[in-house]
């Protein structure tokens, strides 16, 4: 990563320091809820301040390794580290269910993963229901009323960051300056998978952002909300969407945020526009029919 | 096309998506919508001169159980692997949201007989996730899967069905643990990471994909069953299915919750404690676990019929 | 007259051995057992440069530590070997050209390593003999290739070195009989050393060292087809076999060659010919691998004998309970021979059927590419007419008295004519075609500069293809000509079948030297898989009654 | 692909060859008219998947004055003859007319291509399923 200077992959740690109330994150506690500290060492989770409000924090530190599961280090998410993210999340539901939305607190995710943990004993467990808890936890908190902001400060790969954190609000994500990465496949392995140059395949990205790996294609799609041009504007840009989405939810309008508001987003902007079409042909030929389904 | 009391005798493995979509609701009760004839191809495979399918690999619509409204979502594994793009995508969304609005329809019309006029839904994975040609909408795509999966909890249970050759992994491996039911037969599998990736990852040594004995053991749905994480292990018939599925159909709302294994905080815990013990345990194989759980003899488990295992194997106690 | 006398010493070929042998001595542990980790040191003893050696290469078990030891010799003692060997399909037989340990090759069948061969040939790192079919290169063992060191491989041995080769016998005692009685050296590799074999294949006194090899030697289930991989089109090209050529025939005695044509046509027998009553009728006696395909076939009475070349992993248990079928030792398992089969397969049996990847509108046939030297294994000892054959049988006879040579070539003599059949679609995945006006083989031979273009089968030898299109009945033809236009006829849409003239196809039609589905009364919308006797691996376990043991990489659960 | 091209010297010269660009899927369309055409009794049938190597096919029956239309989206470059032949060879064998063809395919071969044909021409031409 030497041509990024200032890049922020491997220091999720960092950026909870840069966008959170100085000195006020408590790893591990949440709510009532203490986490085991050696639990889960690839993912930090916690409770801090942002702009005097309490959050609960989820990032991923690439600079540990999780010694019962060889295949976790580097900021992949193991079934450790997602059902300890999982865990954050409900207890976050917990700790404010009788409160109103304005005050359920938001959930942050900082985002730097290459992964979900590729290994045998992740397969034989079911590494996927781990992804999917946490995936789960997220929807329901969001559905609660909580603010989820997800914020890309570094890697953002394929399965990893669709648990941990497309299931966001809202989705931040630093420009490709700062080596940013999201996406499911680099161009390469497309390349080599459909045997077209990566370079016809570069040109026909910049008309069709669909299959093309970088931050700024995710947001022509919709999939993220807005990209963040300089490191230090994170924890302002951060706190504007937390303030944004608290204000959309007051309105109930719950639809235009998180992977449905995307899909709205994505159609504004240019970038999927045939899925809102085909998924409206379908309610008009469910309509024709629905009486025979619906009152047999 | 086949007779439908044909279809429900043939196999569920070697059907296609259409067929099975068909087979897994009542006789003549199908609907296709969004079908080959409305031609909703890709938009994005043929600029990279890759072929195209009227239904995009994917047959949706709506059929009945008795009373109840099935919307179907069925993969074809044969087209591009049964991966996920834009409009199969879309139409996968587009289902489950049909049926949530049905059940609050359905709330409002039928109040009283809401229990035997519930809708569900029901998914044929046949998939390895993402479509690579236009994978960043594929990603998307599975977000709103799972999002639209959170809506229906506690109203209309998500039965998710792998019984093909691709089996069901990437990220529609999670969207399958999200589902309330599982139903496979045994040649079903479910993962999250493929075997020629874990193969990449670890070395030939620690595991060769191209045994397959050793790739069923680890994702198969014998393998699933025994953790807890098949409820319904089936003949590989369409019949079979339908009738696990219309078994689901009747049952309250609260016992199929039980059948679940991730989705609250309880079940979380319930499986951090398998994570525990894995970890602890350090198993090398999926039969250091079958051992573990009372099964004397666990290299005989995948030479038993799918009736011969149901009756000897032991499995994990769930809480 | 004056009788010269040579002076000179008679067993030099036994003094040079003996010599050997006791430089090896201080390898040799007990008995005749040398320990692996001594391998590379007893080979630079025994081996000396521009030695003849084998390594034995089958189609299924590989000496393949000895091979890998063989590779980690010192090129500057042991190098310019001459190998020849049957089958190269590991790396390290051609590793051995790279390291400079060996020169000079003379083979039969390279399979993956074909590419490379073409590669070295050209690199000038590989000098080649000849590329023979088994027989042949069997024969030239007794004549001028015998080795001098031979590489076996074998299941286990005894201290004597008594060898038990067990399922997959193979090569072993053709190449050890060469080697040995000609004062060679003969090395086996085994699984493991025994105080008792369960039989002995090999006598000890024709083996001088075993080796306990770290690992069992490597064995590649060549034979089994997955029937759940069997496409419609195999089907009805099955269903035109069984009708139009097995049942028309009353073929009784044949060899199936390797692929899913065939695999397609033994999982029809219990189904589709069953229904054309035919049982009884054909396919009695194969000469044939233990084909997991052929289960059905077996376990619904329509089988005989089959002898085999070698085993087929997994098929162990199976063959050992069907004894009445198959070849069986006393100790209870199969014993195979290569050798044998081949012998067989050339005089006793009355058609050969297997695919091709190219055909010429002469009805030559070859499976070469451009750049890959694969050479032919088996398939010409079976797929041609035997000349020297001289026992009848109705089927071999039918064709003979349909030969529309046969005045022309022997005049008012009976004989018959052996079926030389290949299967093939017009076009192959990915749309090759199976038709082609010149065969790859020109290519090759130019680029390898082979003396002979290496053709599978030759045209006066073929008397039927099959294609999706239609059956060629190319004996009937009286003429190249005529022989030409019925291959064009049946070549479909490939550049040999666009060519066709429609109303000459119609004439062969008329003539009966062409038939096509229809003509053979076959519904097309009847050929599909639900006609097989088993549609998966899982199935032909059902249908052995579980004695079928499928490798892991067949297995679906 | 790596191949191996024989010079005029005879000597054989190893070529990279770079794999063709693959660019957009082609449609190719097809007119033709049987001698004594039937039209399908059911309004449209469809069969078959795009697998590789296979196809689907769409029938609709379409008053096109006797003849038959066809369209084949494929990735397949240099077929445009066989499709033409095997078409013809379809609509000739079964009689067909008044039916519009829409076929995706992904590299089928001639043989499955006509199969999928008469399949769906005998599914078009059944009495409707109960």
């Amino acid at each position: 990563m030497d041509e990024f200077d200032n890049t922020m992959i491997g220091r999720g740690r960092d950026a909870i320091d840069m966008i959170v109330d100085p000195d006020t994150f408590q790893e591990n506690a949440i709510g009532t809820y203490q986490c085991e500290p050696d639990y889960g060492p690839c993912a930090s989770v916690g409770t801090a301040q942002l702009k005097g409000r309490p959050v609960t924090i989820i990032a991923n530190d690439a600079q540990q390794f999780n010694e019962r599961f060889p295949v976790v280090f580097g900021g992949v998410i193991g079934m450790e580290e997602a059902y300890k993210m999982a865990m954050a999340v409900y207890h976050s539901i917990e700790a404010d269910k009788d409160k109103p939305i304005a005050e359920k607190r938001p959930i942050l995710l900082i985002v730097d993963t290459p992964g979900n943990g590729p290994g045998k004993m992740e397969e034989i467990a079911g590494m996927n229901k781990a992804t999917g808890s946490y995936q789960l936890a997220l929807a329901e908190a969001r559905k609660t009323g909580h603010p989820v902001i997800a914020c890309v400060i570094g890697r953002a790969i394929s399965g990893a960051f669709l648990c941990h954190g497309l299931q966001a609000d809202h989705i931040l994500a630093l420009s490709k300056e700062y080596g940013t990465m999201i996406h499911v496949m680099p161009l390469t392995s497309i390349s080599r998978i459909t045997k077209m140059d990566i370079e016809k395949l570069e040109a026909l990205s910049t008309s069709n952002p669909v299959f093309a790996a970088g931050a700024e294609f995710f947001y022509k799609l919709g999939g993220v909300e807005e990209i963040i041009n300089k490191v230090e504007d994170m924890r302002d840009v951060i706190a504007r969407h937390v303030d944004d989405v608290y204000a959309t939810k007051a309105k109930g309008e719950f639809e235009k945020l998180g992977p449905w508001g995307r899909g709205l987003l994505g159609e504004e902007r240019g970038g999927r526009v045939v899925r809102l079409k085909a998924m409206a042909k379908m309610d008009e030929e469910f309509e024709a029919v629905a009486d025979q389904y619906l009152n047999a | 096309m086949q007779k439908w009391d044909e279809l429900e005798k043939s196999s569920f493995l070697d059907a296609n998506a259409r067929q099975r979509a068909i087979g897994m609701t009542d006789k003549g009760s199908f609907t296709e919508l969004l079908g080959p004839r409305d031609r909703f191809t890709s938009p994005h495979l043929p600029v990279l001169g890759t072929a195209v399918e009227f239904d995009d690999g994917m047959v949706t619509g709506v059929g009945r159980i008795g009373k109840h409204p099935v919307f179907v979502i069925s993969m074809e594994g044969k087209f591009i692997g049964g991966a996920i793009g834009e409009v199969n995508g879309g139409k996968m969304v587009g289902t489950i949201r049909l049926a949530e609005k049905a059940a609050a329809r359905i709330q409002k019309e039928h109040p009283d007989e809401y229990a035997a006029r519930r809708p569900l839904v029901v998914i044929s994975f046949e998939t390895g996730g993402v479509r690579l040609h236009e994978a960043n909408a594929g990603l998307l795509a599975h977000a709103e899967v799972m999002d639209a999966f959170q809506d229906c909890r506690h109203k209309l249970p998500i039965i998710c069905v792998v019984g093909s050759k691709v089996g069901c992994f990437g990220g529609m491996g999670f969207v399958a643990a999200a589902t309330d039911v599982i139903i496979m037969n045994e040649q079903g599998r479910i993962g999250l990471t493929g075997p020629e990736v874990i193969e990449q990852e670890m070395g030939k040594e620690e595991f060769d994909a191209s045994n397959k004995a050793l790739v069923y053991r680890t994702t198969g749905a014998k393998q699933k069953y025994i953790m807890g994480d098949c409820n319904y292990l089936v003949e590989d018939t369409i019949g079979s299915f339908y009738q696990a599925i219309a078994d689901v159909a009747d049952k309250p709302m609260a016992e199929i919750e039980k059948l679940r294994r991730i989705g609250s905080v309880k079940l979380v815990e319930e499986q951090m404690g398998l994570v525990k013990l894995v970890g602890d345990m350090q198993p090398k194989d999926a039969m250091d676990l079958w051992k573990y759980y009372g099964n004397e003899k666990p290299e005989e488990l995948p030479e038993l019929s799918t009736a011969e295992f149901l009756k000897v194997v032991k499995c994990r106690v769930r809480n | 007259m004056e009788f010269k006398s040579t002076r000179r010493e008679w067993n030099t070929l036994q003094k040079d051995t003996l010599e050997r042998k006791s430089a090896a001595d201080q390898y040799v542990k007990e008995g005749k057992i040398v320990d692996a980790k001594d391998t590379v040191a007893l080979l630079e003893t025994v081996i000396k440069p521009y030695d003849k050696v084998n390594i034995e290469g089958n189609n299924q078990k590989q000496a393949d530590f000895l091979a890998k030891k063989l590779c980690e010799v010192d090129p500057s003692k042991v190098h310019d070997l001459h190998m020849v060997q049957s089958v190269l399909t590991l790396p390290e037989h051609l590793d051995v050209f790279e390291k400079g340990i060996a020169k000079k090759l003379d083979m039969s069948f390279s399979g993956p390593q074909a590419g490379r061969i073409a590669q070295f040939l050209q690199e000038k790192k590989l000098e080649l003999g000849a590329i023979h079919t088994y027989l042949e290169l069997y024969g030239r063992y007794f004549v001028d290739l015998t080795p001098k060191v031979a590489l076996v491989a074998a299941t286990m041995a005894d201290r004597d070195g008594n060898l038990f080769t067990g399922f997959s016998t193979e090569d072993t005692p053709v190449i050890v009989e060469a080697t040995k009685f000609r004062q060679g050296i003969v090395v086996a590799q085994v699984n493991k050393i025994v105080d008792k074999l369960p039989r002995v294949d090999i006598p000890g006194d024709w083996v001088d060292y075993v080796i306990e090899s770290p690992k069992p030697f490597y064995i590649e289930p060549l034979f089994t087809r997955d029937p759940a991989l069997i496409t419609d089109a195999q089907i009805l090209k099955a269903m035109m076999a069984i009708k139009g050529i097995y049942g028309e025939y009353g073929v009784e005695r044949l060899n199936h060659g390797i692929g899913f044509d065939t695999a397609a046509i033994e999982l029809l027998l219990p189904t589709y010919g069953e229904e054309l009553g035919l049982k009884g009728k054909i396919c009695k006696h194969f000469i044939l691998n233990p084909h997991p395909t052929l289960i059905p076939a077996i376990e619904s009475g329509w089988v005989e004998s089959v002898h085999s070349f070698g085993g087929e992993l997994g098929m162990e248990d199976y063959v050992a309970a069907r004894s009445d079928v198959f070849f069986v030792g006393p100790d209870g398992s199969m014993r195979s021979n290569r050798a044998f089969s081949q012998t067989a397969g050339h005089y006793a049996i009355d058609m050969f059927i297997g695919g091709t990847l190219q055909i010429d509108p002469y009805g030559n046939s070859s499976t070469a590419t451009a750049s890959r030297v694969a050479g032919f294994g088996g398939a010409p000892n079976m797929g041609c007419d035997a000349k020297g054959r001289r026992h009848s049988t109705a089927a071999w006879l039918k064709v003979g008295d349909e030969y529309a040579l046969k005045d022309q070539l022997y005049g008012p003599v009976r004989r018959g004519k052996r079926l030389v059949v290949q299967i093939a679609e017009t076009f192959r995945e990915k749309l090759a075609p199976g038709f082609v006006e010149e065969l790859d083989a020109f290519a090759l031979a130019k680029n390898a500069k082979l003396p002979i273009e290496p053709v599978m089968l030759y045209g006066d030898d073929l008397t039927h293809i099959i294609t999706e299109e239609g059956i060629a009945y190319l004996h009937k033809c009286g003429s190249m000509e005529e022989r030409t236009a019925a291959i064009r006829g049946i070549a479909g849409f490939t550049e040999v079948g666009m060519k066709a003239d429609p109303k000459e196809t119609k004439r062969l039609r008329t003539a009966g030297i062409i038939k096509t589905p229809d003509d053979l009364g076959i519904d097309i919308g009847r050929a599909n898989r639900s006609m097989l006797a088993a549609k998966n691996v899982h199935e032909l376990v059902e249908w052995s009654h579980g004695l079928y043991n499928p490798p892991a990489k067949f297995r679906n659960w | 692909m790596v191949a191996w091209v024989v010079q005029s010297t005879g000597e054989i010269q190893k070529l990279v060859i770079k794999e063709e660009i693959s660019v957009a899927l082609q449609t190719l369309n097809f007119e033709f008219q049987a001698e004594t055409p039937e039209t399908m009794t059911k309004e449209w049938s469809h069969l078959g998947v795009t697998g590789s190597g296979d196809l689907e096919v769409l029938m609709e029956k379409k008053n096109l004055g006797g003849k038959v239309q066809a369209k084949v989206v494929t990735p397949v470059k240099g077929f445009d003859e066989v499709w033409r032949r095997m078409l013809g060879k379809f609509v000739n064998d079964c009689q067909v007319g008044d039916v519009s063809i829409e076929i995706n395919d992904d590299n089928a071969t001639p043989i499955v291509v006509y199969m999928r044909l008469r399949q769906a021409w005998a599914e078009s031409s059944e009495k409707e399923a109960e």
